[in-house]
């Protein structure tokens, strides 16, 4: 057993945290910090910097232009990112499609969509879940039907996360309506400005609008844009969702949070003292750190395992199920912090929209970022999958 | 013993829940008496008891009602207490909608107040002072040459500036800040606390009872989405491990609406009893309405997130009981207290 | 809404209470108090006072020699004893059997047995688990075989508490294999002498000798020791199971228990000052105490409705739950009050037997009750068992 | 990074698990090496790293071992921190099983001692000394003209008294008094305490080890009952609820694995790091141990209850942990405090 990096591991989170501190604009840290809404600039701007690092593909295969990091490099890049409040990467096209074209596509759609993805020529979205196929995926409706050399999209897409900054969305659709459910979904790629495509936001609870709503209304779509072969696309959604979760536990996120939180109870006063100072609430921010404690042990071990060879299995479900109570355990003590300040909600959702939060600057995202964040145990497969998924592998029933 | 409601508490309930299910308005509210049922009738209402409150603000949170009524309550109890008879009249009539400003930025959920008042100016700071956009009085606490004081405000006077966001639960909540604002001295000079406990008291417990009425909204939408929702091929109701989770919930609800109960029984007792009840209920409900924001969202899925679902603002309210007169840490650490020194 | 009691419930609490402090003995209390182990002669000399001051049949109608209490006066009086450390009234004669002969018996059962379960000829035990039918008590094997005017009983029996007290035992045997399994169920009254019968005590966790296993051999039970007809068990146990649930929350042990509680972190000391003022220990303690608070309401109202009248519903199963998780968490706080204490186990458990514990008098039980008492969220219908008939109640699914 | 086991501890916990399976005796686990693999190379073994303690505690826990092995390995550690090489090599060859009395009445986790030695006599009480019965050799903790010191102290010598009963881990608990016993000062004068902190991280260690491994054995036991236990026609395991509450145990059985790993590899840091560690770990374990036998219990029903089924002494285990060197609340105070001024 060995706790510490490789020599080289060091190497490499030093080069990373030194372009962090040097190269990532305090404007973009501080919006993210605070939760502010980035726009697509803001995103485009940070690729454009990382691509020029080269780190933009970082587990991409060299052969495809990445730098080919290993799961203990992805894994220092992704907790330092965060830890250092650099804006998300937008997984859509990069770690979403980009891994199912490199293992399902054809030459020419390597050839033409992966360089498109690197140099921001492409912002993709994903067209998975609808409102009768969220949990239960595979029931999905939206259907493809081949007419000579195109197919005619028809359907609903939902939850599409910025859908709004997309040029372009990888479906799964149903080709084949006359098999058992899974054996009949496809995989394509549809152009966002395709007739018949009508694009609707959808605000959440704490008034973001970060997702959308997707009709496809008789969408012609070329037959070369099938990714595979048809009715194959089950094959690669689970592909998908087993050898690409990346950063499942959410380490580095929760790290921050809870380093920002500490800054908002050593700066809240309570009964005459710091709030960390008050023993309950003392105990709650301990409790939740000792907790990341140990799941960042556990994260260290699948990600150790991972880059031995290993393929994830049962550890990831755990990971989600743990990494998200405890990145919600961290926003429920942010949102506690500020105390009365959450009463005041300055945002979209309701009525009156973007007046300034009077409270500090830490205080206006602390109530809209605990409702935002009740969805992470909610999307990628709910903890309730999880859970069955965890229980039926260890119970083999 | 008795647990059940009188005649006349139930047929306000019934007109009230009839009511608000067609969206009603300040004025609707206030001919139906729902100021009315707050006051005694020595201050001129036809109620004022624990379970009268209790009775009011159920409904009230059942609908999701974001009227201010219960600020109006407050600062109307206030005004009742210092022998403003007209003014009260007024509040009960529905034609002056008045506003307690009490809460200063920076005091968490403390009352360590810094507005002063001399010579009938007062000056300093009020925060998140909730439903004070269009209120037609403010009454305000400052300290003045004798203590803890009240004072009545015209928030359209010289000197009173007002800047309000919207609110976690509906509605508004307003910065005011008084710069020599005149302001006119009611009741006992030196002698606010102890109405001001009291009010509060009664207040929260009106908050416990409006969370108790929203929960009740979230518990029905949250069982109606698991009968209906289907998944796999069958009613997402119908998967255990969603069952046990509803069962505790529905549980908890239970106990909130005990806890509020047991308020409402002790609104009028002795300081010491009292607050050990306010603070026992405000941290069973907070928790709870936490519990039952957190898992009917999580229950619901996805839907649950949007706005454009009903849960949201009950969600929204939910949480927001926690942020208003004490958290759950705030009242057990009140509640221990209390318990120490009985 | 009227919290308080009525003249006439004060007057009679009054009573109770002035004869718990005037007749309980001294001894019996502190015995209860400390969860010592009572014996045989424990409960018959507390049952026999109760039956010359005519409470120990409270319930039952005056007809049959009870005292007909309502609801409200049943409250009093279990709360009562709950919290003056009375022994337990054995329920398995008094509020189990007793209801279903009087619902059920014939007049030569119920002249026979009725008084003989007040003046303590008979100590009853109860015969309805078996080793593979516990959540799932339909599915009892025990068979009993008409021959002539006998039934022949085999089979056997578990969780049979106090049966090595016991003369007697009724129990649900399975007289139709032919049917589905609730219909072949009949109600037997067996003498627990006849030949055939073997008992075997089982120990618990905490080396309690509480429980017992029964094997019934060519056991033969004479026909008129059937209670109602034939195949008519399952009705008599369900209706024991939603009329007679006496006491479900255990508000008056929790109350009795949270009180010992206080005693002992008012004691024990931590950094120097009684360990009821380390500010985790007063939370864990106060959280509690407001949940036992609102619980004790809850109880009230279903308490006033059945006195009212109200049938008792899907409320029996919420007192269940939230008063075992109750009680179990004052348990629990009582084994982390004791600190170190808890390591000495002079138990029947383990080799070693009944040596004296080396702490103080409150130190002994604090493990081996906490031990114990995780039995009460299992027996009587499990928790699990309740939250699924609370789901169906609310769901109708 | 690596956390897979050397090739060495591989095989030491194979053999152990091989060895301990068959039920083996002080004797056996001593010719294994179990206490060797306690001590450094410098002290006369072959181990003495977190990661060795770990592995060893690890399948004592499993096995659900009553022999005092960590109660051998504590003393005999600070045996060794005292120079006493020839008793630390007869702990590590088995013939010497010494423990170290150090808790005293009334202290709860505390260790503000009372015990004082003068002039070679040891006077006192100790407290739930786990493992004293049948001792070779106390090492006692005592109050010296010099400061806290460490005392060798022969059991059968006049003055010492000892009184034992069983312990809710297995084998005993012991209350010791001494009056005027004779005693040997081992080591510095008034320098105990830093021996006897590091020495006891590595116990805490110890005990967390032993209970993960505890742990493991009662989730196979747990999921086997799941697997096999019918009721309603189907195996228990089947019912979406069980599944669900055992997949939260094992996430937490993950969480404490992690939790041992981390205090393993940070044993030998500075004190404050390391008693970081010691706490949170602690804290975690002690936490993860009470779900597991709660939750392990309720999952499988009645039969868990009785002494018969093999559970019951592993619950007890479990529930042991949290009453040994500082419960749940101590250490997560101490963690508070080491955080604040770190």
């Amino acid at each position: 057993m060995d706790l510490s990096f490789s020599a080289e591991d060091i190497a490499f989170r030093d080069d990373v945290r030194a372009f962090l501190r040097d190269e990532l604009p305090a404007e973009l840290a501080a919006k993210v910090r605070h939760h502010k809404l980035l726009d697509k600039a803001d995103y485009e701007r940070w690729h454009a910097m990382l691509q020029a690092r080269s780190w933009l593909a970082g587990t991409w295969p060299k052969a495809f232009g990445g730098a080919e990091w290993n799961a203990v490099q992805r894994h220092i890049f992704e907790e330092e990112c965060a830890m250092a409040n650099a804006p998300r990467i937008i997984p859509f096209g990069l770690n979403m499609l980009a891994p199912v074209l490199m293992a399902f596509g054809s030459k020419e759609q390597q050839d033409y969509y992966l360089p498109r993805i690197l140099d921001g020529s492409d912002w993709w979205c994903q067209g998975y879940s609808e409102p009768e196929a969220g949990s239960d995926l595979a029931s999905l409706r939206t259907t493809a039907v081949r007419e000579g050399d195109h197919y005619i999209v028809n359907g609903q897409k939902t939850w599409t996360t910025l859908g709004q900054f997309a040029n372009k969305i990888f479906c799964l659709v149903r080709t084949d309506a006359s098999v058992k459910p899974q054996a009949g979904i496809s995989f394509l790629l549809i152009d966002m400005d395709t007739p018949g495509i009508d694009i609707r936001p959808i605000v959440l609870i704490d008034g973001t609008p970060e997702v959308n709503e997707i009709f496809f209304t008789d969408v012609k779509v070329p037959a070369e844009n099938l990714v595979g072969a048809e009715n194959q696309g089950w094959t690669m959604a689970k592909y998908l969702l087993t050898h690409e979760r990346t950063n499942i536990a959410g380490v580095g996120f929760a790290a921050a949070g809870l380093a920002e939180l500490k800054r908002i109870a050593a700066t809240e006063r309570s009964g005459g003292r710091p709030l960390a100072e008050n023993p309950h609430f003392a105990a709650r921010m301990a409790r939740v750190e000792m907790d990341l404690m140990a799941m960042a042990t556990t994260n260290m071990r699948v990600v150790a395992a991972a880059a031995a060879g290993a393929a994830p299995g049962v550890e990831s479900s755990m990971l989600k199920v743990k990494g998200t109570l405890i990145r919600q355990a961290i926003n429920d003590l942010t949102r506690r912090a500020v105390g009365p300040w959450a009463m005041a909600f300055p945002s979209e959702a309701v009525e009156g929209s973007n007046l300034p939060h009077p409270g500090p600057d830490y205080a206006a995202s602390a109530a809209p970022v605990y409702l935002n964040y009740r969805k992470i145990s909610i999307y990628g497969g709910s903890n309730e999958i999880q859970r069955g998924i965890i229980a039926k592998t260890m119970l083999g029933l | 013993m008795d647990f059940s409601l009188t005649e006349e508490r139930r047929m306000l309930a019934d007109s009230l829940r009839g009511t608000l299910k067609r969206g009603a308005d300040w004025a609707q509210l206030s001919d139906l008496g729902v100021q009315g049922a707050l006051f005694t009738e020595a201050e001129g209402g036809f109620g004022g008891s624990g379970f009268d409150i209790a009775v009011v603000f159920e409904e009230l949170g059942r609908a999701g009602s974001t009227e201010p009524v219960l600020e109006a309550g407050l600062a109307g109890g206030l005004l009742a207490d210092c022998g403003e008879a007209a003014l009260v009249e007024a509040v009960i009539d529905g034609s002056l909608r008045p506003v307690f400003a009490h809460d200063e930025p920076g005091n968490r959920y403390d009352t360590d107040l810094r507005c002063t008042a001399t010579d009938g100016r007062l000056s300093g700071a009020k925060t998140v002072v909730i439903g004070a956009e269009g209120a037609g009085l403010l009454v305000v606490s400052a300290r003045s040459s004798g203590g803890l004081s009240l004072f009545a405000v015209d928030p359209g006077a010289e000197g009173v500036s007002l800047r309000s966001v919207p609110s976690l639960s509906g509605g508004y909540a307003s910065e005011i800040t008084f710069d020599k604002a005149p302001a006119r001295l009611i009741g006992p000079e030196g002698g606010a606390q102890p109405l001001i406990d009291q009010r509060i008291a009664a207040a929260t417990l009106a908050l416990c009872a409006d969370a108790l009425g929203a929960m009740e909204t979230v518990r029905e939408m949250t069982l109606d989405y698991l009968r209906t929702r289907k998944q796999f091929g069958r009613p997402i109701g119908s998967f255990q491990a969603l069952q046990h989770r509803m069962a505790d919930v529905v549980i908890e609800i239970e106990q909130a609406r005990s806890a509020v109960i047991n308020l409402a029984g002790h609104l009028h007792a002795a300081p010491a009893v009292r607050d050990r009840h306010v603070s026992a209920t405000k941290n069973v409900v907070g928790r709870t309405a936490s519990l039952v924001a957190e898992e009917s969202i999580q229950l619901h899925g996805g839907i649950a997130m949007t706005e454009d679902y009903a849960l949201a603002p009950f969600a929204r309210r939910l949480i927001a009981v926690d942020h208003r007169f004490g958290d759950e840490d705030w009242h057990m650490e009140r509640f221990i207290a209390l318990g120490a020194s009985a």
